[in-house]
């Protein structure tokens, strides 16, 4: 019934480009858009905000970001936690120097910090391959969370050595700080997430996501048909690491509102942002949104259930929760390997052909 | 989706060679200058010369281990030769990273298909052409204007390398999931896409039908009289391999034993004999 | 197929919605506690969270809650992760008829939560943990640290360390083994203050988290044989650095940890090489007091117990019990003075700036001994800052109260808190209060 | 010798032994990444779950004790008697074939073929999965485990040692932790009977031929799974041997998982399939990260062992970007 295609005939090469080639998908998320962006809004509290939304849009940023690198690019990374610190740091420092400067340009100044910070910490990438290289982006991880935690200098001497946001607006709404209103961090996110998921989008559809696809692939023949390692590579690192650094400036300025390094950006981010890309799909902008709803809302989910509904104690809840979590894991790597997105396909592949699958 | 509904726009005509170089059909385009090329100690080539000549097929032959595949590696910078020159287009060549060569105008297809498995056929394409778009980050990350307008321009340029391969059906398929003989005609579309000045093809019909090998000589024929491009091959059927050529040169343990046309190659004694040791093997 | 998908996404839309319908307001006093029971840190959230829920279970059992209204606990497992935490706060700060103080029990998630409750006007009462400068009430309006913090901690380690030498730390050498970050850091500033003062030289020596592998930290302080060791340690690696320094064959009774340092989990693994080893602590250790009999009737025997029981009397029990008990003598306090048995967060905050929980108190309590006077004021969110040094008992396996509560240099803590509140008021634009 | 050089060894033997600690644990996922090229994520949150195991037998726990009395009401605690220390340890064992068994079974089994990345992330499932089954198991307070190693400093190691100072020198003797000792000599003994395994039993070759040649093995008709079942079981081993070290150190705790991440410089210094690299490496991250935090760490504010590790990993692989003793990566086109 939806996902019909009969009669909806591609004339142009533009049109046979586009992001939803079919019609009725190109409704479903133009309304799914409308619903984030005009409904959402106005219905949003405190608990929808800081317990599902703000977690939900800061995680699809950095898987984003991840997926770029490793789903696209094929440059498996463990350093994601010390890149947001990066981006949290750069944040902070950011905002207490130049405290006229709105968040937007702030957020993605801190994203463009980052990525200066990947191409370093991606350049052994140009000689170390596979898990050996994701080995070794735990020394940027280790050492980027030692850093911040050593040279005062990154939490302005403060002598807690947490960072904490203050009150930074946007057109006269506050986006940071404790004053703020639900729905303005989340729209606020929610904006950032739209735009650079368009743009990773853009990206990847084009010369540079094919380079980095090649490379991927078969580095080899690649480079043979004329794609720089040099430059596929650390494209990809700086563009992953982009994204990466403005989801940590989001995850300390507009979620959480102060950090510590240690606790904030430890070696489990780094871990759950790859969980986040490999079970929603390597190589897919959706895949990214749905691993990080898959690992942001099913522990909610599951807490709610357990403890609020079934009455569990709350130690049990936890246990089981993660044992169904890692048992999920498996069960969808069974069911799908290529991950979420890959089933969101065959569903409608299916769909498309229903009720007469034969 | 189904691929018949487009209409492809032959807005313009499909150019096969880089603008002109000021080398004349018939003049050489790739000198070969007494290579020799080891690999900690053994020879992998030993001093070989030749020549490739602006608009010619041109074959190498051999036994296997005679040194094809790593003289084609030479010829498009993956190996960096010990001794010897080699001038592409008039210029000596000094010691390159190998996507440069790609850059200068070589391309090629692999012994092993070296496809790009997790695109489609069209991605694969698109990415032969890659050194011949340059819209920066910013324009891609915008996509509207200029990276878009880039894209579709390729895109018909490729569309017609589709047609001319008739593969149009396949468009949209990851090549994983193609057969054999479909994934070497990619490889070659994907060659073609970067327009090249000279297409090195490594054993472009092995493990093919006959029907599919047909298929293969008359798209290397075609490629090469119609779009006027330069084909050096290497190729193990030395009947398509005479059939095809224009001149042949023959390898065996790294050494050039025999060069010229297939006809006179035919009547080499070195080369019998060295293609009779090999079927003993056999 | 459509419709299935539609079922799904209205289940998981309602059971998401579910923590935060509204309950209608009932007369009850809502005390969530953000319990760690899972996690790395679990062996020490699992005796506080049930000490900290067995004693509200007896305050309603025993007493009928406080003045006559019921306290009600819910309970939601943070796993000591900010994240989780912030879930956590927001999904009980709406609880019944709106929580009245959190214990966040973390150092990351006090941080996070410190505008936060600011903003909502909830208290937070981050005991001897958290945001040591949140002493000063002037600042930090809604957020207490009593009775005790760090910076007390290192003074009082100090003293304890001049007691034992005879009064006397001229020359000495005493080294920090420290958690890298900035709770470990925390103690520095003063410890350095100190040193400038009492003449000692210190040494600083962090350990990287987890801390499983201390070698050359303790390489070092074998080589440099410091007179004095103190740790500011957390987890996993408060029980190796002790095991070290029992293979090293330092001195145990030279070696003093803060009160995180100090619980039985972190000594037990050692065996009897930890004996001998001393910690801060602000609270009494066992359960030789008449409220533990209550504890026992009332809530163990009659199955309402948290845990299995077999924690009652542990550092960590007994301290979430104080805390408890800080709370309910809060909410006494503030049914007090606003003459409401059903008090709010503001009138909540109100109490504890008023409370006074004095020796007799604690006497009327069951609770005489059980942790240091604690009187609050306006300006003066932190306490008195006492507390006393225990030492382990690997024999017996028990902690041993080896002196008396002790005060804190406060002279030097208040300076330097003021310092960084006022630092901390002017980077947030904020006005320090007037008290009267 | 002065004391200088005699701290300066000091610091390099305990490096080394620091190194055998760090060894135990990489020999898991070595074994298992030999034999069927899976990255062992599980392999710390193994040692832990069969450290939970062996504590639960010897003190005799009901497992599932906080369950059984959430569901039933019941107050299940304890058996009332423990087993002595060898025969938990056999028992334990036996869980982590069982275990074994299981992983092939449901995991394993259903994943044949997949690409290196899925069957990683399969085993970060597994991660989950056992962490939440071994705290609702075992319960997840600090468990203390005594299996009768000897621990603290040797004084005998120490009395020949102080002689070697230059005369009236203030020295102390030289430290030597023999829990360290210990887990050295169990590292060799398990080294010498994992290859005495592959060497002179079938199955032992048969594995080596698995890991020489996936392919090749099948078509001689070695069963894959039967191998998988026995490699993850000897994995699971090694994993109590490293639990069993580790945890009479720490306490057995939650954080006895995280003991993998130092692990993992050890791997990529070492290599993916290398045994002996395993432990070389192990040696060399041990005795570079002590000697880093002891000579280098307190000219930056010390606490650089744990970057430092990866650092130095990363450092040897730029040079041989397969580890020490990985095999050669060939590139051909």
């Amino acid at each position: 019934m939806l996902y019909r295609e009969a009669g909806d005939f591609k004339t142009t090469y533009r049109s046979d480009q586009q992001t939803f080639p079919i019609k009725s998908e190109r409704w479903l998320f133009w309304a799914f858009i409308a619903f984030a962006f005009l409904v959402v809004p106005f219905f949003i509290n405190d608990y929808w905000n800081k317990a599902v939304f703000m977690p939900l849009l800061i995680y699809c940023m950095a898987a984003l970001g991840l997926n770029i690198l490793v789903g696209y690019a094929g440059q498996v990374s463990l350093g994601t936690g010390g890149f947001m610190a990066v981006g949290a740091f750069a944040c902070y420092k950011l905002m207490t120097a130049f405290p006229w400067m709105d968040m937007f340009t702030v957020t993605v100044l801190s994203g463009v910090v980052t990525a200066g910070v990947g191409i370093l910490f991606g350049l052994p990438s140009l000689r170390i391959k596979g898990f050996y290289l994701a080995v070794a982006t735990l020394a940027a991880q280790f050492f980027l969370v030692w850093m911040f935690n050593k040279f005062p200098w990154f939490y302005n001497y403060s002598a807690s050595g947490q960072i904490t946001a203050p009150e930074r607006t946007i057109f006269g709404v506050a986006v940071t700080g404790a004053n703020t209103t639900p729905w303005a961090t989340y729209v606020f996110g929610l904006v950032l997430v739209f735009v650079f998921a368009w743009v990773a989008r853009n990206l990847t559809r084009g010369r540079i996501g094919r380079s980095w696809m090649a490379i991927r692939d078969m580095d080899i023949a690649a480079e043979i048909i004329g794609v720089s390692p040099l430059q596929a590579k650390l494209s990809a690192f700086a563009v992953s690491s982009f994204y990466i650094g403005m989801a940590g400036s989001m995850l300390f300025a507009n979620y959480l509102g102060a950090a510590e390094v240690t606790e904030a950006f430890g070696i489990d981010k780094s871990f759950l942002v790859l969980f986040m890309v490999i079970i929603g799909g390597l190589g897919s902008i959706l895949g990214s949104f749905l691993g990080a709803a898959f690992l942001v809302l099913l522990p909610v989910l599951l807490k709610n259930i357990m403890v609020d509904q079934f009455g569990w104690a709350t130690d049990l809840a936890a246990h089981v929760q993660i044992m169904l979590i890692g048992g999920l894991i498996i069960f969808f790597l069974i069911a799908e390997p290529h991950g979420l997105a890959q089933l969101w396909r065959l569903t409608k592949e299916k769909l498309r052909l229903w009720p007469f699958p034969y | 989706m189904n691929m018949h509904d487009i209409t492809v726009k032959h807005g313009q005509e499909l150019r096969m060679t880089r603008p002109d170089d000021g080398i004349r059909r018939g003049d050489p385009l790739l000198v070969v200058d007494n290579i020799s090329l080891s690999f900690g100690g053994v020879k992998a080539i030993t001093d070989i010369s030749f020549d490739i000549l602006k608009g010619e097929i041109r074959a190498i032959i051999g036994p296997n281990g005679a040194g094809k595949t790593s003289m084609l590696n030479v010829i498009n910078g993956f190996y960096h030769p010990q001794e010897g020159t080699i001038t592409f287009r008039g210029e000596k060549r000094s010691k390159m990273r190998t996507h440069e060569a790609a850059n200068q105008g070589i391309a090629r297809t692999f012994q092993n298909i070296a496809l790009f498995k997790g695109m489609s056929v069209l991605d694969n394409i698109m990415t032969g052409r890659i050194t011949l778009m340059n819209r920066n980050m910013a324009w891609q990350a915008l996509w509207r204007g200029p990276a878009e307008r880039e894209e579709i321009e390729h895109r018909q340029a490729v569309e017609h390398i589709i047609d001319f391969l008739e593969i149009e059906h396949i468009r949209k398929t990851p090549v994983g999931r193609l057969p054999y003989g479909l994934q070497k005609r990619v490889e070659l579309g994907r060659a073609l896409a970067a327009e090249p000045a000279l297409l090195l093809l490594d054993e472009p019909m092995a493990g093919m039908n006959l029907e599919e090998k047909e298929d293969m000589s008359r798209y290397i024929l075609d490629v090469n009289q119609q779009f006027g491009t330069t084909i050096a091959l290497i190729e193990h059927d030395m009947g398509v391999v005479m059939d095809l050529s224009d001149r042949v040169v023959v390898l065996d343990y790294g050494r050039k034993i025999g060069d010229g046309t297939p006809d006179e190659v035919r009547g080499n004694q070195d080369v019998i004999d060295a293609y009779l040791g090999v079927s003993h093997d056999d | 197929m459509k419709l299935k998908k539609f079922a799904i996404a209205g289940a998981i839309a309602a059971a998401l919605s579910a923590s935060v319908s509204v309950v209608p307001a009932s007369a009850e006093l809502v005390f969530p506690s953000l319990s760690y029971r899972t996690g790395p840190y679990a062996p020490n959230g699992i005796p506080f969270a049930d000490g900290y829920s067995d004693y509200f279970t007896l305050i309603n059992e025993r007493d009928g809650g406080v003045g006559g209204v019921k306290i009600s606990n819910p309970e939601c497992e943070t796993g000591y992760n900010t994240e989780k935490g912030v879930e956590c706060y927001e999904s009980t700060k709406g609880e019944g008829s709106g929580a009245l103080i959190y214990q966040p029990l973390s150092t990351g998630i006090t941080y996070q939560l410190i505008p936060k409750v600011t903003a909502d006007g909830i208290p937070l009462h981050s005991m001897a943990y958290g945001r040591t400068s949140a002493m000063n009430g002037k600042v930090f309006n809604w957020v207490f640290n009593y009775p005790a913090n760090y910076w007390d901690g290192a003074t009082i380690a100090v003293q304890h360390a001049k007691d034992m030498s005879g009064g006397d730390l001229n020359g000495k050498t005493i080294a920090l083994v420290y958690h890298n970050s900035a709770y470990g850091k925390e103690p520095i500033r003063t410890l350095e203050e100190k040193a400038k003062s009492e003449g000692f030289k210190l040494t600083l020596i962090p350990v990287d988290h987890p801390g499983q592998e201390q070698k050359s930290q303790w390489l070092q302080i074998r080589r440099e044989r410091p007179d004095f060791v103190f740790m500011w340690g957390w987890g996993v690696m408060n029980a190796v650095a002790i095991q070290e320094a029992a293979n090293i064959r330092y001195p145990m009774d030279h070696f003093i940890g803060i009160w995180w340092s100090g619980a039985e989990q972190d000594v037990l693994p050692a065996g009897d090489g930890a004996n001998g080893y001393k910690s801060l602590n602000f609270t009494y250790v066992g359960k030789d007091k008449p409220v533990f009999a209550d504890i026992q009737k009332y809530v163990v025997d009659a199955g309402k117990a948290a845990g299995d029981g077999s924690n009652i009397g542990t550092v960590q029990y007994n301290r979430g019990m104080y805390a408890a008990m800080l709370a309910v003598e809060a909410a006494r306090k503030a049914q007090e003075m606003s003459g409401t048995m059903d008090i709010n967060a503001a009138q909540m905050r109100d109490g504890m700036e008023n409370l006074n929980v004095d020796a007799a108190r604690l006497e009327e309590l069951g609770m005489a001994g059980f942790g240091p006077a604690v009187s609050v004021s306006c300006a003066n969110h932190g306490g008195s800052g006492e507390a006393l040094v225990q030492q382990w008992d690997a024999g017996a396996k028990q902690w041993k109260a080896i002196t008396e509560f002790m005060p804190a240099d406060r002279e030097l803590v208040t300076r330097l808190a003021m310092e960084d509140s006022e630092a901390f008021a002017k980077e947030n634009n904020i006005t320090p209060r007037e008290c009267k | 010798m002065s004391v200088e050089l005699l701290n300066f060894f000091e610091t390099f033997l305990n490096g080394l032994m620091a190194g055998v600690m760090y060894s135990l644990v990489a020999l898991g996922f070595v074994l298992i990444f030999k034999a069927s090229g899976i990255f062992n994520f599980a392999q710390g949150v193994m040692a832990l779950f069969a450290a939970l195991t062996l504590v639960g037998f010897m003190t005799g726990q009901v497992p599932f004790s906080h369950l059984i009395n959430a569901i039933f009401g019941t107050e299940l605690h304890n058996w009332g008697a423990g087993l002595p220390a060898f025969l938990a340890i056999l028992l334990t064992m036996v869980v982590m074939v069982a275990l074994a068994f299981l992983i092939e079974k449901l995991v394993l089994k259903h994943l044949v073929n997949q690409e290196p990345i899925i069957l990683f992330m399969a085993t970060i499932g597994l991660a989950y999965f056992l962490e939440g089954l071994g705290d609702l198991m075992w319960g997840s307070d600090v468990k203390t485990l005594d299996v009768g190693l000897p621990s603290g400093g040797s004084f005998w190691w120490e009395d020949v040692t102080r002689t070697w100072a230059a005369q009236g020198a203030e020295y102390y003797g030289m430290y030597i932790d023999l829990l360290d000792v210990s887990a050295a000599l169990i590292a060799v003994v398990l080294v010498i009977a994992l290859s005495l395994f592959s060497q002179y039993t079938a199955t032992g070759r048969a594995l080596r031929a698995v890991a020489d040649d996936h392919q090749a093995a099948l078509s001689v008709g070695i069963s894959l799974r039967r191998i998988w079942v026995i490699v993850w079981s000897i994995a699971g081993f090694v994993a109590l041997v490293a639990g069993i070290m580790w945890g009479s150190k720490s306490g057995v705790q939650f954080s006895l998982s995280l003991i993998a991440l130092k692990a993992l410089p050890v791997l990529i210094l070492g290599g993916f399939t290398s045994i002996p690299g395993a432990i070389v490496g192990g040696l060399i991250i041990g005795v570079g990260e002590k000697l880093a935090e002891a000579y280098i760490g307190p000219m930056v504010g010390g606490a650089i062992e744990n970057w430092f590790a990866y650092v130095l990993a990363l450092a040897f692989l730029l040079f041989r970007p397969q580890g020490l003793f990985g095999d050669r990566i060939i590139e051909r086109i």
